[in-house]
């Protein structure tokens, strides 16, 4: 049948190499990430800012404390079990020190929960992933940081009101989504803020990959909706905004989630994509000073990830920017209770995730003004944050047009905590007692 | 009545763009039987080959003879070293072959012209024609028009193509049986590459087309989804099928889109939709069930 | 010839039409094959032969006409129920199946006579078992008899042409069958393969006392072994009856003459 | 001449019939399985079990499945992750709704759905031939995943439609670590693949080749076309579902009704095209081949560009590794189009004269 043996010898061979010894001040971040298939160029400037900084932090300061940052790479191709295959290859070397995981994909996070956990090493989901891992007693491993997809909605809801002069009552939203899991996590929020603030709600699915959305527009424009609140992803994005341009429906009246709001998404779509907006924590641009600074240092010393340097200050390159500062100042927190100067382990680094406080003041320090919202996390609550900004394309690039907006967490947060407890009695977890946590 | 009609010019316009990536298809399987699943990784390519080299400064004109040649080159190079070298195996390996030329492409083309999603503006706007809006209050799309425009240009210019050139002949020739195609003095493997560089045009116009549509990116390749259904409700070998298969799976795929989810949710409760992504196929499979040569593919009776 | 007696009408065709579209294959066609006999069928190419052939056993559904199988009117009919029947038949193509063995192209021609289920068949237990033991033994047997025991494991697609031929003999002898149709069975054969072929086909014929109906181009042979000769042209019926009879029917020279025999 | 047949006699038609002939062939077999059951536990890591033996091992039981349809019985299918999601989501709902399931029935139940799925979208394959058959086999794959995603009574109404796997407990203990769950696979795999082989060496597999390799003579020797066609779904999707099955359980632990993908299915392809089409064995090299290869590439390429001083991005290494992947193919399909089984073959009968070169 198989060759199983050779396999072996092998398999041997290279768990040896891979747990081979590392230097007592080297901090190792894992990082399975994606550069190729449908989302590649997105993951190309995640990873690129990512990667940039923590290059950033160890030429600029010789590392956190002194310690080191390394990492590895491993190409997913936002492939579930590509991504399990990575995360088992990267976790060898994760063994002896940790920094978050970042998978940029919700369904290999999934497939990493139960995973991270049983291996002790922290999984950190921002803007994606599993969200009821906000409610940490019984997700220990897993942080859905800064906001989630249910936050990030009634955020959008909330925007949208002040846009239609405080009162929903009445009006028409049509939610137009990405039929995956991706698409369908936001509808449990969208219902919640449609029964409390009285709008009537029109969701509408797209079939994936989303390249022909003739019929979903056309019927968008026979309901005549006050706004669509849009999840779209990868291509479905401009085919929406050249969709919506095809039947006329204004753009300045579509919101969309934090995936559809980069540079990748409305550069496509040409003209059709102007006065489009669309949810983030982080602003685009060259003149948050920590970008600026990353590009003298990093690619003055010839030492930059992306070859196509334009990129540079693009949305998603900044958001890999703020998951890397996020990354980067739980180290600090951990390193504090941990000893300075020592490389942090998962556990320890879970400890550091779930412990977080960065305030403006802080951001301010690091040049990272407006790259991240202030973040507290708790074990009751592994969100931290909860607050998105809105931003608009005037046809050549991202601006703010809002301030920081939170989602109404009193109307979500409970469902988090209702699906995780079914979550837990069906996989037989006992959930920590949060208030015993320091 | 007015929505309805709406919907259904709307679907009809879009057929047509599927009907032009379902072309590529049926060039290559009318003459050399093979069944080419990289036609989408090849409109995907051609498409980048316009922005890449619009990018390195050649203007819209340019780009689009550079891309072809690109697309003709590419063509000939398969037919050298892949199907040439594949000739007596059976078509299901041809068709396996195919696939792995859709991987090829797909690595190929983003390390040539890179993998950023990009506009292509041919300087048509995608708006709806004003005074139909105003006067029957019905949302028609100039890009749709012109689309459909292009398609039937392109199909004239192939059916003119076959009927009055030497090669046209031998192509045609070659699709009724190989042998009488080398007493015409063209050989085998010439017409397979010409084949190739048309099916090659054939991808240059619709990732033109589609590329302005919803931008060049990796997603183009994804068009060949769109056209399998509409190969196999027209017949894998005739050109006047990809048109009238595009045509009827891009009326019926939204009218279903918008008619169908509302009946499922009476049924069954719950929310449906999004039902584009599987109705054409199971469409084309009823029709096959009936007519199992397709619209106007050829019946076969099994000799013995 | 020993021990062979032929019997009764085993198979009656009343008025066969079979059309294709607008082209008739067969037109108002009538014969009858008898128990135990060689029925051979003749006439020049495109008479509608195998066409015949293939209405007999239940390729083909001819538009008008009676079939009457030992005495009973045969509905519309499959090829594996006319299997079931115990008729079997060889192609004027070769069809074999090539990715197999000659052995397993033979036990493939028991396939009606087996009746365990793929359940069995997967635990390999059993009925299963038993079955194809007891079936090899007899595919061992019509191995033997068309002395082909050397290439038992090669596949068949690696055979020469006349050894397939031989081949597919084998696989319709496998079934026992009580009819055997034969369609030029000895084409392309040299004088010595021919004369091989001729001796199986009596040697059946005499052995089991199966029924043969063989289409054939070579007049010497179809003379020399049949028992009754029918001929076909265009479809229709020219000439009916033992060799004799029909070597001076005018209708046949003319056929073949014409058709520049 | 390690692998002489030579004076090995079968007296018996028992003998000759039996699952591995040669004798040099059956030891093989025990070592290897000797070796999969005690060796690999002894020495693999936990990076071997769960990235590489398991799903190297779920993905030979798919190929397999594929392999009965599209090498046995000649019906060429792109769906195969479809029916692996309903196995997957019918082993999981037979576990969440039935009290005390035992797990292993519930794969086996998971399978028995995939299969009468199969049967389903197999009922087309008596009229629809080649090529025509492929695409309509896409539409399994596309209106499958779109049920699961639109139902979400199968998702236990799960918000994203994400299904999360029950534990896996078996006689009372709770299989948790990678080799536990690779002991689990392992076994069903082997008692599946010992049920093909029996399969295809008899009456069921003749007439699935008949079938494939002419369909007429088939039905002229007595063989039903419809029944052995639908047979044949039956039992593919059967190996799809619970290869299915054991791909939520035992490895990724939590899946989406979109991981099934037109990708993996097309991956499921490629193992039978490079292991050997109407292959058990290639089954096996196949999915090996297929999985190892962009791992082997990822691991290379960097060193390569390194060797060479060449600038590689990581973007660069990733479409690099795509576009080999596609020549690999092409090259695999010019160059030894019966895949790597044949290439063993040829290197047994290689063997078979070794020293002696003729």
């Amino acid at each position: 049948m198989s060759r199983k043996p050779a396999f072996a010898v092998a398999a041997l061979s290279l768990s040896l190499l891979a747990q081979g010894v590392l230097a007592a001040e080297e901090q190792f971040f894992p990082i399975p990430s994606y550069r190729v298939g449908p989302y590649g160029a997105n993951g190309q400037s995640f990873y690129g800012g990512f990667i940039d900084y923590l290059n950033y932090v160890n030429l600029k300061e010789k590392g956190v404390n002194g310690v080191q940052l390394t990492w590895e790479e491993c190409e997913t191709e936002y492939n579930n079990a590509k991504g399990v295959e990575c995360y088992e290859r990267l976790k060898g070397k994760a063994a002896k020190s940790s920094g978050p995981i970042h998978t940029m994909s919700t369904g290999i996070s999934y497939a990493l929960i139960d995973k991270t956990a049983q291996d002790k090493l922290p999984l950190a989901m921002m803007g994606y992933g599993r969200t009821d891992a906000v409610d940490g007693s019984v997700f220990p491993y897993a942080f859905p940081l800064v906001t989630t997809y249910q936050m990030q909605a009634s955020a959008v809801v909330r925007f949208v009101k002040d846009k239609l002069g405080g009162n929903l009552a009445g009006k028409k939203i049509v939610y137009l989504y990405h039929d995956s899991a991706y698409g369908k996590e936001a509808i449990v929020a969208m219902e919640a803020e449609a029964a409390l603030n009285k709008f009537a709600l029109v969701q509408i699915p797209v079939a994936h990959p989303g390249n022909e959305q003739g019929a979903q527009w056309l019927r968008i424009r026979q309901e005549k909706p006050d706004f669509v609140v849009f999840w779209g992803w990868g291509v479905m994005n401009q085919t929406a905004l050249k969709a919506a341009q095809k039947v006329g429906y204004p753009r300045d009246k579509m919101v969309g989630s934090w995936w559809t709001g980069s540079e990748e998404d409305v550069i496509p779509a040409g003209d059709a994509a102007r006065g489009y907006m669309a949810a983030t924590w982080n602003v685009a641009g060259k003149q948050v000073p920590v970008i600026a600074d990353i590009e003298k240092v990093v690619y003055g010393a010839g030492k930059g990830n992306l070859q196509d340097r334009s990129k540079i200050g693009s949305v998603l390159y900044n958001r890999g920017v703020s998951a890397a500062v996020l990354s980067v100042e739980a180290l600090r927190r951990g390193q504090e209770k941990f000893g300075k100067g020592r490389a942090l382990t998962g556990e320890q680094t879970r400890w550091a995730l779930e412990n977080l406080d960065i305030s403006e003041a802080r951001l301010k320090q690091i040049g990272a003004t407006d790259l991240l919202p202030e973040i507290r996390t708790s074990c009751a609550n592994h969100e931290g944050s909860g607050k998105v900004k809105i931003q608009q394309w005037d046809g050549a690039k991202w601006g703010p047009v809002s301030g920081w907006i939170e989602g109404n967490k009193a109307l979500i947060h409970p469902l988090f905590q209702a699906s995780a407890k079914q979550y837990a009695k069906e996989k037989g977890i006992t959930p920590r007692d949060c208030s015993k946590e320091k | 009545m007015n929505f309805f009609f709406e919907v259904l010019i709307g679907g009809l316009l879009s057929g047509v763009m599927y009907a032009l990536v379902a072309l590529g298809f049926v060039m290559i399987y009318k003459a050399s039987g093979v069944f080419n699943f990289a036609q989408g990784a090849m409109v995907y390519l051609a498409a980048l080959a316009v922005v890449g080299c619009m990018e390195m400064g050649a203007p819209l004109w340019l780009a689009v003879i550079l891309a072809f040649a690109i697309m003709t080159l590419f063509g000939i190079a398969t037919e050298k070293f892949v199907l040439r070298k594949l000739v007596n195996q059976p078509p299901i390996a041809l068709f396996m072959a195919t696939i792995g030329l859709a991987f090829f492409i797909e690595g190929l083309a983003p390390l040539l012209f890179g993998s950023q999603p990009r506009a292509l503006d041919l300087g048509i706007v995608d708006e709806p024609i004003a005074w139909v809006l105003d006067n029957w209050n019905m949302v028609i799309s100039k890009f749709d028009l012109v689309a459909a425009a292009v398609a039937s240009l392109l199909v004239a210019t192939l059916a003119l193509f076959f009927q009055y050139t030497r090669v046209g002949r031998a192509l045609r020739a070659v699709a009724d049986d190989h042998q009488a195609a080398l007493s015409i003095g063209i050989p085998l493997q010439h017409i397979w590459a010409i084949v190739w560089g048309v099916a090659g045009f054939v991808a240059l116009v619709a990732g033109m087309m589609w590329g302005a549509r919803n931008g060049v990116q990796f997603a183009l390749t994804f068009t060949a989804l769109k056209a399998l259904p509409v190969l196999i409700l027209g017949g894998f070998t005739s050109v006047p099928g990809a048109i009238v298969g595009g045509l009827i799976i891009g009326a019926s795929e939204k009218l279903a889109e918008i008619y169908i989810p509302p009946v499922l949710q009476d049924l069954f409760g719950g929310s449906f939709g999004g039902i584009e992504g599987w109705f054409p196929y199971v469409l084309a499979l009823l029709f096959l069930l009936v007519r199992p040569e397709g619209l106007f593919g050829e019946k076969h009776i099994d000799r013995v | 010839m020993s021990g062979r007696k032929i019997g009764e009408v085993i198979l009656d065709l009343q008025n066969i039409s079979l059309r294709f579209g607008g082209v008739k294959a067969l037109t108002d066609i009538s014969f009858d094959v008898r128990e135990h006999e060689i029925r051979a069928i003749i006439g020049p190419n495109g008479a509608g032969k195998s066409s015949m052939l293939n209405v007999i056993n239940g390729v083909y559904h001819p538009q008008e006409g009676k079939i009457f199988w030992r005495g009973q009117e045969r509905r519309k009919m499959e090829p594996h129920e006319a299997a079931q029947q115990n008729i079997a038949r060889t192609f004027q193509n070769i069809a074999l199946f090539k990715g197999m063995s000659v052995l397993d192209n033979i036990m493939t021609g028991r396939i009606t006579k087996m009746r365990a289920n793929f359940i069995e068949h997967a635990l390999w237990f059993g009925r299963a078992r038993r079955e194809e033991l007891e079936h090899r033994r007899r595919v061992e047997e019509v191995i033997d008899f068309l002395e082909i025991q050397h290439i038992r494991k090669t596949p068949v697609g690696r055979l020469p042409y006349g050894l397939q031929k031989r081949v597919e003999l084998g696989r319709a002898l496998a079934a026992e069958p009580a009819m055997l149709l034969l369609d030029e069975p000895m084409a392309g054969m040299n004088v010595e393969e021919k004369q091989d072929m001729c001796r199986f086909i009596l040697d059946v014929n005499d052995q089991f006392g199966t029924t043969i109906v063989l289409i054939e181009h070579d007049m010497g042979v179809v003379m020399d072994i049949s028992d009754r000769v029918v001929v076909l042209d265009y479809g229709k019926k020219i000439g009916d009856g033992v060799p004799d009879e029909v070597k001076n029917n005018e209708d046949v020279i003319r056929a073949y003459l014409g058709a520049g025999h | 001449m390690l692998y002489r047949e030579a004076g090995q006699f079968k007296t018996s038609y028992t003998a000759d019939q039996q699952l591995f002939p040669i004798r040099q062939d059956r030891i093989g077999v025990l070592v290897l399985l000797a070796i999969a059951f005690l060796g690999v536990p002894l020495f693999a890591s936990d990076y071997w079990f769960s990235a590489i033996l398991i799903p190297f091992l779920i993905f030979s039981l798919a190929a397999l499945g594929l392999n009965i349809l599209t090498g046995y019985a000649g019906q060429l299918s792109l769906g195969s992750a479809a029916f692996m999601a309903v196995g997957a989501y019918a082993a999981y709902n037979f576990q969440l709704r039935i009290e005390g399931i035992p797990i292993l029935v519930s794969f086996a139940c998971g399978g028995l759905c995939a299969a009468l799925v199969g049967v389903l979208f197999g009922l087309p394959s008596l009229r629809i031939k080649g090529f025509y058959l492929a695409v309509a086999t896409l539409a399994a794959q596309f209106f499958i995943v779109w049920c699961l995603t639109k139902f979400p009574w199968l998702s236990n109404n799960s918000s994203s439609g994400v299904i999360s796997t029950q534990q896996l407990i078996i006689l009372g203990h709770e299989l948790k670590t990678p080799l536990e769950k690779y002991l689990l696979v392992l076994a069903i795999v082997v008692v599946l693949a010992l049920a093909a082989k029996n399969l295809v060496r008899s009456a069921t597999g003749r007439a699935w080749m008949a079938v494939r390799d002419m369909d007429v003579a088939a039905s002229v020797i007595g063989i039903k076309l419809l029944p052995t066609k639908l047979l044949a779904f039956a039992i593919s999707s059967f190996y799809c579902g619970v290869a299915g099955a054991l791909y939520a359980f035992c490895y990724l632990g939590s899946v989406e009704p979109d991981g099934f993908s037109l990708d993996m299915s097309f991956k499921i392809l490629f193992m039978i095209i490079i292991g050997g089409v109407g292959s058990i064995m290639g089954s096996f090299l196949g999915a090996a081949f297929i999985l190892l290869l962009p791992i082997f590439l990822d691991v290379a390429l960097p060193f390569l560009a390194g060797l060479f001083g060449l600038p590689f991005s990581s973007a660069t290494v990733s479409h690099i590794q795509i576009l080999l992947f596609g020549a690999l193919i092409m090259f695999f399909l010019i160059v030894e189009p019966h895949g790597l089984a044949r290439l063993w073959q040829i290197g047994k009968e290689k063997l078979r004269l070794w020293p002696f070169p003729h």
